[in-house]
């Protein structure tokens, strides 16, 4: 049960947010100028990442916000990003 | 029967519009209902007439009127914010109200709710957008009774008394 | 030295001072015919198959911690089929057959119970699709079927139908079965290293080396090792790894956690599924009740385990077995899971030369033995038996996912 | 009755006042209380309390604690339970017990056999063996199965109520001995919000069972005093009879509560947040390695004293102390103090701390050093130890008695420390591990970091407790601890395996599971050398007790065979539960009807009393998939309404429908960019289907979407997708393309939505006084208006999901059941009918409007279920295009959505069902199939490879019972123009 950092909230329970997925994994500007190539990998793909990542987590049952966190998930260690504030 | 000392009890319909917006429509809001909306989430300010704005993050309220008004308050609300971007949505049918009050309130809630409720970070007054067992609430800490009221999305209306009726009972 | 209850006599009266390492703690040489990263159930068994099916053996497996660490050490034990679409079914009916001559072909006791498995159908939606799967599956030749409440409540005596989500019937599953799960390596480590393949713990990869024809080596933290042929079969750290030949695979790493209960005499054969609970369990031969549930909702590399999925997990059972009040939970853990992006295994070549992965898809204890042969098959003959044909990478070009969990969730 | 031969006449806590009778297999006993079951049958006598897992071997009670190993009982009667401890179980009046795993009794074990044939026993010797016949461990494992575990679970559920509390606190301190209460006080007095837990019914730990003083006073004065100051702190929460059993992440901890305040609460899961943890768990004793250390009457020296001195429970007459640490002198002294005759002190160790020699030479105590036992005499219980000098030198000497003490040293309780996430490390000086550098906010205080003396203890607590205190912003003057007397260190000798006299002799590690030191020798020699495989192997560690006494002598003795240190080898990863834990407690309170929370409508009701078979839909809505009249089949009602809407008129309850208002300047944008049709020239007033897609061109959504004013717009998804939707939508909107001018909210229980369809749907609509003109020239198909139906403010629109004429009424929530019950009576002379879920579905399939979640099924995109005709070939970048523009024909022809018409119309293939070639290759399945009461005749949908190209073809359709054939026709049954929906 992670403790997640809202910018609006405080902290909460993981319970409260959805994962929502890499911050690096965004949606490409202009999807019919890449290759079927490029695409597929950037569907499949997803980064992954072994340690610290940034991620959006979308605060469902509480203020209704996307935020950024960082988390390690080698650890489910969390700390604050370095731009602290929802993506709004 | 009787477990914990709390009384439950389904509170009538209120109307209530969710307002969002920039600060531009904050103010129009201000301005218009005599108030000023909180910017930081899980405050409210309550006005003369009994109207309560619930601060659910620094752009996005919701509005409790008297039942009946609520259409009122939006179109005028409406006229105010005419060339702002806003949304403003009637949703008094999207709550329901519960009231939990009594002695022992606390000690029901705590099976459920998450966050802190102690009265040292939640005093009377307070409020907080978060869960309660498995459902999305708005809890208000009214008074020091202690006397919570509990929106909840109105479809879940009668699992949250059950659930409560549960946490209270002693079997 | 041969395991049987004779020799186990013998050396019985001798206190078992005589018996041999079951595989050597090889030292890497530096170079091998075929490279096996992963020390685990596929990877050991990978091994074991291009010795004894291809005759291939100068064969290393390295493994960067201890032998069977991975999933093989942290799964449920359950062996099953009960899959929707053709490939999977195929697949998975042939992964379940595979495991019935282990013991023997090991020579070492996997522990091969079949229990069969009950699940437990709760409401008519449930049902619909539990036909589907039947039907689907007894195409293949699976004995899947569906039993009515009666039926259900005497299989499960102990099962009672709860009001939110009443018991309308359930599925019969005879073929599953479950193996003592670190068996599994142990006996593919003991088997392969007869063989004379090389088996190197502690030995952590740290790159893939490639030239203009493909794979060359790897870079590893015993020093360089060179090889043209390279299968991987790791799992939780599948991305990583292929990573270090620039393959990019779709795939993420989420933990699946798994509870156990304090032992109790036997009180139910079968692996028991609650579908509409998302939760299943048996118990193992020593008494404790194994129970898991589905994986976590976001990636983690994190083996602690959480709180919540305990809680879940049993307050689900504790809804269709409530005898179960006073059983204790004694301990859970969690597995890092390689996720497909269709939940389906990929066993593949891939764009360099020489590199083949193995990678579950969704938890790849129940096919250990198919997937490790034919992963050994792959690399030895360079083309995919007709068995994995569907499991290429190629299918995420190409469109044709095997979505196996479309139909009860959306990505 | 029996006397309680082995109890002192005064002393102890427990009430002599009270005395409580109780039944231990078969046997009424006395105890008192106060007493736990493993005090009460120590004062009785009871050396026997169970037999081994493997080899069946008589075991008593070794220790006193949450650490023991063998005194597993069954609990009988109404608080029926497999395997409870009974060193932590308090005894009460009427408790009734039984050994485990003896059968017929502990006493006369026909299992105890095994002990004979140990040495087929080996580790793993169920991996070398049973391997013939082929593929039979099934019928071996019967039998193994039957031995193996340990209670039995109970035959009915006693439907006790267990409850969950969230917690939150500023300092948690876990473990209510010399260091925690000094802790708990130091951070209490400064004003924090403290949590004190502890696993006894009384505060004090060790201290509960020892001599200590504190300022001089004996040291339980020292602890009444903190107890009561700490119970005066209003912030202070202390929690008896707690156990913490798990430490997750960003310090969340579950406690367990047994007996809480409220009597009818069984147990209560605390779920804890602190924002700093001090652990102070103290340590435990270690045993000693030497052969048949499992004999009834080994105990634990600590143990024994604890017993003595607060149970006034003597473990034995005449005991031997076996040692290799200062630790435990005084416990032998103490026994002494209190009617144990300490027959000799054999110490390990040559030259042990000189005043402890003299002290207990002083109470008249023989100290043999340099000294080992190599032999226990006695299978039932201890009746003499044979001693020999530990080089070998001279002649062993057997000493009578009935009571062995061994000491091996101290293991701090590191194990919350280890669940947090850290690494403990190994101390050489200590020969054990403590804890390692803190991961989270965390810190051990006392005994579990290897602060063993009383003083330290105090002093470590105290600090601990202000610092924790002062990191949440509580910041005091620190007082100085209490005064206590020095203690010289403990000093043990590390001693992994006293010599084996004879190769038959067996010394236990793991107790719990019969592991034995030769066991660990022949994982090793086997190979299995990492602790994780000589654990897997051994199975040592792995018993109920998860290894809490065994663990660290397992890790010596490994470090001993293969000539490293214990650090080298480190320990194995300690996971949740510290100690077991009830289903009961896991579970909560939650009764099987919210344990998922039940969605209603406000037609749910009318369901129910009105013969509605209610079923799981998604949503967590349960909505009727008919509504039977009595005496009908659902197969009866499903036709009678079907015919109901094709030929008269329907009522159906859409409420569950998702629905989403999209406001701002850029909502058409935004819908067009969601939707893969245009919704720039959708006027007001007006509604039309839109068609979502996944990212990777599957179909996500189907649903209708209003435009309410200028820049207002609301979509309604289809209800088991709708938090799918949202989510989609706010994830697109907020982290791709947070310029857009769009507001998202979510009204799906603002409004109820109720559908009237049918032919005769307009005479409803006007009987029901709608007050607007609803002919089909003044409201046209696809419109939307605001009126009033009996008097409530409507929206109604014409849409349909079944192909007939249709009128979707939405109102305001509070106002469904007044509008459903309106229409009833409006429609009473139509007989109007209401249908359920499974009806809608077939009115949709004879019309083959597309269900993502059924026709979608796999990798279906949009132009694979036949829809590719709503992709406008101008249109811009929406989600998923590009995933439907990429060439997908490689992979070989697709699966298009088409009709089927089995041969035998009577034949109605499930949902599913697989459809194949002459080879017997799945070429495609049915989405799903009904019986059309329409058509008199079954129909399906399916799924085809390559479809299109074969209607009018036959195929086969398989199902386990029976192979059909079936006609492949365009995927629409009925008024294939659309004519009756546009009436």
């Amino acid at each position: 049960m992670i403790f997640i950092h809202c910018p609006h909230c405080g902290d909460r329970n993981e319970d409260e947010f959805t994962y929502g997925g890499d911050v690096e994994h965004r949606r490409p500007d202009k999807p019919d100028a890449m290759s079927d190539a490029q695409w597929c990998e950037y569907i499949y793909c997803v980064p992954n990442t072994k340690g610290w990542a940034k991620e959006h987590w979308w605060h469902v049952r509480g203020c209704n916000r996307w935020i950024l966190v960082e988390r390690n998930s080698i650890n489910n260690e969390l700390r604050k990003p370095d731009e602290d504030s929802g993506s709004e | 029967m009787a477990g914990y000392n709390v009384s439950i009890k389904a509170l009538a319909n209120c109307g209530f519009l969710d307002l969002r917006g920039g600060n531009d429509a904050r103010q129009a809001c201000n301005e218009y209902l005599d108030i000023v909306l909180p910017t930081c989430a899980n405050k409210l300010v309550k006005t003369a007439n009994g109207r309560i704005a619930f601060c659910i993050s620094s752009n996005h309220w919701l509005l409790q009127v008297a039942d009946g008004n609520q259409m009122d308050v939006l179109q005028s609300l409406e006229r105010s914010s005419a060339d702002i971007s806003h949304s403003f949505v009637d949703v008094s049918d999207l709550y329901a109200r519960i009231q939990l009050s009594g002695p022992e309130s606390r000690d029901v809630l705590a099976q459920g709710v998450s966050i802190d409720i102690h009265p040292r970070v939640f005093p009377p007054g307070s409020t907080a957008r978060t869960g309660i067992a498995k459902t999305t609430t708005q809890i208000h800490y009214v008074n020091e009774s202690p006397t919570y009221d509990i929106l909840v999305f109105s479809s879940f209306r009668q699992y949250m008394l059950d659930w409560l009726a549960m946490a209270a009972a002693k079997s | 030295m041969k395991y049987s209850a004779l020799n186990l006599a013998w050396h019985a009266l001798r206190n078992h001072g005589g018996w041999p390492p079951a595989w050597r703690h090889a030292r890497p040489k530096p170079s091998y015919d075929v490279i096996i990263i992963g020390g685990g159930g596929h990877g050991l068994g990978a091994a074991f198959y291009l010795a004894s099916q291809h005759n291939i053996n100068n064969v290393a497996v390295l493994e960067k911690g201890w032998l069977g660490g991975g999933n093989t050490a942290r799964n449920t034990m359950t062996i099953r089929d009960n899959f929707l679409y053709p490939e999977n079914v195929r697949f998975h009916r042939a992964a379940v057959e595979s495991w019935h001559t282990l013991s023997n072909d090991l020579n070492f006791n996997i522990m091969l119970s079949k229990r069969g498995m009950t699940t437990v159908l709760m409401g008519d939606r449930d049902l619909s699709d539990a036909k589907r799967m039947v039907n689907t599956t007894s195409l293949f030749g699976a004995e899947h079927r569906i039993i009515t409440l009666e039926e259900l409540q005497q299989r499960l005596p102990l099962a009672e139908s709860p009001q939110r989500l009443p018991i309308v019937g359930g599925i019969h599953h005879p073929d599953v079965v479950i193996a003592r799960h670190d068996a599994v390596s142990w006996g593919y480590a003991r088997a392969a290293s007869k063989l004379g393949v090389d088996i190197i713990e502690n030995c952590e990869v740290t790159d893939i080396l490639c030239d203009a024809q493909g794979v060359t080596g790897v870079q590893t933290s015993q020093g360089k090792i060179t090889t043209r042929k390279l299968g991987m079969a790791v799992s939780g750290h599948g991305k990583r790894v292929a990573a270090m030949a620039d393959v990019c695979l779709p795939i993420e790493t989420v933990p699946l956690q798994a509870i156990v209960s304090t032992p109790v005499k036997p009180i139910l054969d079968n692996v028991v599924v609650l579908r509409g609970l998302n939760t299943y369990f048996v118990q193992s031969d020593k008494g404790e009740l194994v129970m898991g549930s589905i994986a976590e909702p976001y990636p983690s590399y994190s083996q602690r385990g959480t709180p919540q999925v305990p809680e879940a997990t049993i307050a689900a059972i504790l809804q269709v077995f409530p005898v179960f009040e006073r059983m204790q939970f004694m301990r859970q853990w969690a597995g890092a899971l390689d996720i497909t992006y269709d939940n389906s295994p990929i066993i593949s070549k891939t764009e360099i030369d020489g590199f083949y992965v193995d990678v579950a898809g969704s938890g790849g204890f129940k096919t250990t033995p198919l997937a490790a042969m034919m992963h050994a098959d792959l690399i030895a003959n360079n083309r995919p038996d007709p068995l994995i044909e569907a499991y290429g990478l190629e299918r995420f070009s190409s469109g044709r996912l095997i979505l196996e969990r479309a139909s009860y969730g959306n990505r | 009755m029996s006397k309680q031969a082995f109890r002192a006449n005064s002393g102890g806590r427990i009430d002599r006042d009270r005395p409580l009778t109780f039944t231990f297999n078969g046997k009424r006993l006395g105890g008192y209380t106060g007493d736990t079951l493993s005090s009460a049958l120590i004062a009785n006598g009871i050396s026997i309390v169970g037999r081994s897992f493997k080899y069946h071997r008589p075991r008593g009670i070794m220790s006193a604690g949450a650490e023991e190993t063998n005194a597993f009982v069954q609990l009988l009667g109404s608080n029926e339970e497999p395997n409870v401890l009974a060193t932590t179980l308090p005894l009460y009046e009427g408790l009734e017990a039984h050994s485990v795993n003896a059968w017929p009794s502990v006493h006369f074990d026909l299992g105890g056999m095994n002990n004979f044939l140990h040495r087929l026993f080996p580790a793993g010797f169920y991996y070398k063996t049973f391997m013939w016949p082929r593929d039979r461990w099934d019928w071996y494992s019967r039998f193994i199965r039957r031995v193996a575990g340990w209670g039995a679970v109970p035959k009915k559920s006693a439907r006790n109520r267990y409850e969950h509390r969230f917690h939150h606190c500023d300092v948690m301190v876990i473990g209510a001995g010399p260091a925690g209460l000094s802790a708990a006080l130091a951070a209490g007095r400064s004003g924090a919000r403290v949590l004190l837990v502890d696993n006894q019914p009384e505060a004090g730990g060790y201290l509960l069972g020892d001599s200590a003083e504190i300022n001089s006073r004996p040291a339980l004065s020292w602890i009444s005093e903190v107890v009561a100051e700490i119970d005066a702190l209003p912030d202070v929460v202390r929690l008896k009879e707690t156990s913490a059993i798990g430490y997750y992440d960003q310090n969340f901890i579950t406690a367990l509560e047994r007996r809480p305040d409220k009597s009818w609460v069984k147990e209560r899961l605390w779920k804890i947040r602190a924002r700093q943890v001090i652990l102070a768990t103290g340590a435990i004793e270690r045993p000693i390695t030497f052969a048949d250390n499992d004999r009834p009457g080994v105990m634990l020296a600590s143990s024994a004293s604890h017993y003595c001195l607060r149970y006034g429970a003597r473990p034995g007459r005449d005991a031997v102390l076996f040692t290799n640490n200062n630790g435990s002198y005084q416990h032998a002294i103490d026994l002494k103090d209190n009617g144990v005759n300490i027959v000799a002190v054999i110490d390990l160790r040559s030259e042990p701390d000189a005043s402890l020699i003299a002290a207990a030479t002083a109470k008249g105590i023989d100290v043999l050093l340099a000294s080992q036992i190599s032999k226990v005499i006695g299978v039932r219980r201890v009746s003499a130890v044979e001693i020999c000098a530990s080089n070998g030198a001279g002649d062993c000497r057997r000493i009578a008695c009935d009571l062995l003490l061994m000491s091996g040293g101290w293991n701090p309780t590191i194990h919350l420390h280890s669940q947090s996430g850290a690494r403990p490390a190994y101390d050489a000086d200590l020969v054990t591990f403590i804890p390692g550098m803190s991961v989270q906010n965390e810190v051990s205080a006392g005994a579990c970091r290897g602060q063993f003396a009383l003083s330290t203890c105090l002093s470590d607590g105290l600090t601990a407790g202000y610092n924790a205190a002062k990191a949440c912003g509580f910041d005091t003057e620190p007082k100085s601890g209490p005064i206590c007397a020095a203690e010289p260190n403990i000093s043990p000798m590390p001693m992994w395996e006293v010599p084996l006299p004879k190769k038959s002799s067996r010394a236990f590690l793991d107790f719990n599971n019969d592991v034995t030191s030769k066991d660990i020798r022949l994982a090793e020699r086997e190979g299995y050398r990492s602790i994780e495989l000589v654990k897997r192997y051994t199975t040592a560690g792995m018993g109920i007790d998860q290894g809490k006494t065994g663990n660290v002598n397992i890790i010596g003795l490994m470090a001993q065979i293969t000539s490293t240190t214990p650090g080298a080898i480190g320990t194995t990863t300690y996971r949740p539960a510290y100690s077991p834990v009830s289903f009961g407690a896991m579970a909560g309170a939650d009764s099987s009807d919210l344990i998922i929370p039940w969605r209603r409508t406000p037609i749910t009701d009318w369901f129910i009393d009105n013969g509605g078979h209610l079923d799981e839909t998604g949503a967590l809505f349960r909505r009727p998939l008919f509504i039977a009249k009595s005496g009908e089949t659902a197969n009866d009602a499903i036709n009678r309404e079907a015919l109901a809407v094709r030929n008269g008129v329907g009522i159906y309850d859409g409420t569950p429908l998702g629905k989403i208002s999209i406001k701002g300047a850029d909502a058409v944008t935004f819908l067009d960019r969601v939707y893969t049709n245009s919704w720039g020239k959708l006027p007001i007033g007006r509604c039309k289907f839109g068609y979502m897609l996944h990212e990777d061109g599957r179909l996500l959504d189907d649903g209708v979407t209003f435009r309410l004013s200028e820049d207002h717009y609301l979509m309604s998804t289809g209800s088991g997708v709708a938090s799918v939707v949202q989510k989609h939508l706010e994830r697109l909107l907020h982290c791709d393309w947070p310029d857009l001018d769009v507001y998202l909210t979510p009204v799906s229980d603002q409004w109820a939505v109720i559908c009237v369809c049918g032919p005769l749907a307009r005479d409803v609509m006007q009987a029901a006084a709608t007050s607007i003109d609803v002919s089909s020239d003044a409201f046209k198909f696809l419109d939307t208006k605001n009126c009033q139906i009996a008097n409530i403010n409507a929206r109604v629109s014409r849409v349909t999901y079944t192909g007939e004429l249709s009128f979707e009424i939405v109102v305001a929530t509070r106002h469904g059941r007044e509008l459903w019950d309106a229409l009833l009576a409006a429609g009473k002379d139509f007989d109007i009918t209401p249908v359920g879920s499974d009806t809608s579905m077939l009115l949709r399939t004879e019309k083959a409007f597309i269900a993502a979640g059924l026709e979608g099924d796999g990798y279906a995109n949009i132009y694979d279920v036949g829809m590719g005709w709503v992709v406008p070939k101008k249109k811009g970048d929406f989600v998923g295009k590009r995933s439907t523009t990429r060439d997908l024909n490689k992979g070989g022809p697709r699966p298009e959505v088409i009709g089927l018409l089995p041969e035998d119309g009577s034949f109605v293939p499930p949902k599913g069902t697989p459809l194949i070639d002459a080879e017997r290759n799945m070429i495609g399945m049915v989405t799903i199939g009904f019986h059309s009461p329409n058509l008199k005749r079954s129909i399906a949908l399916a799924q085809l490879s390559d479809g299109r190209s074969r209607l009018g073809e036959t195929v086969t359709l398989f199902t386990k019972e029976k192979t059909a054939l079936a006609k492949v026709c365009e995927p629409v049954f009925i008024d294939p123009d659309g004519l009756k929906m546009r009436d």
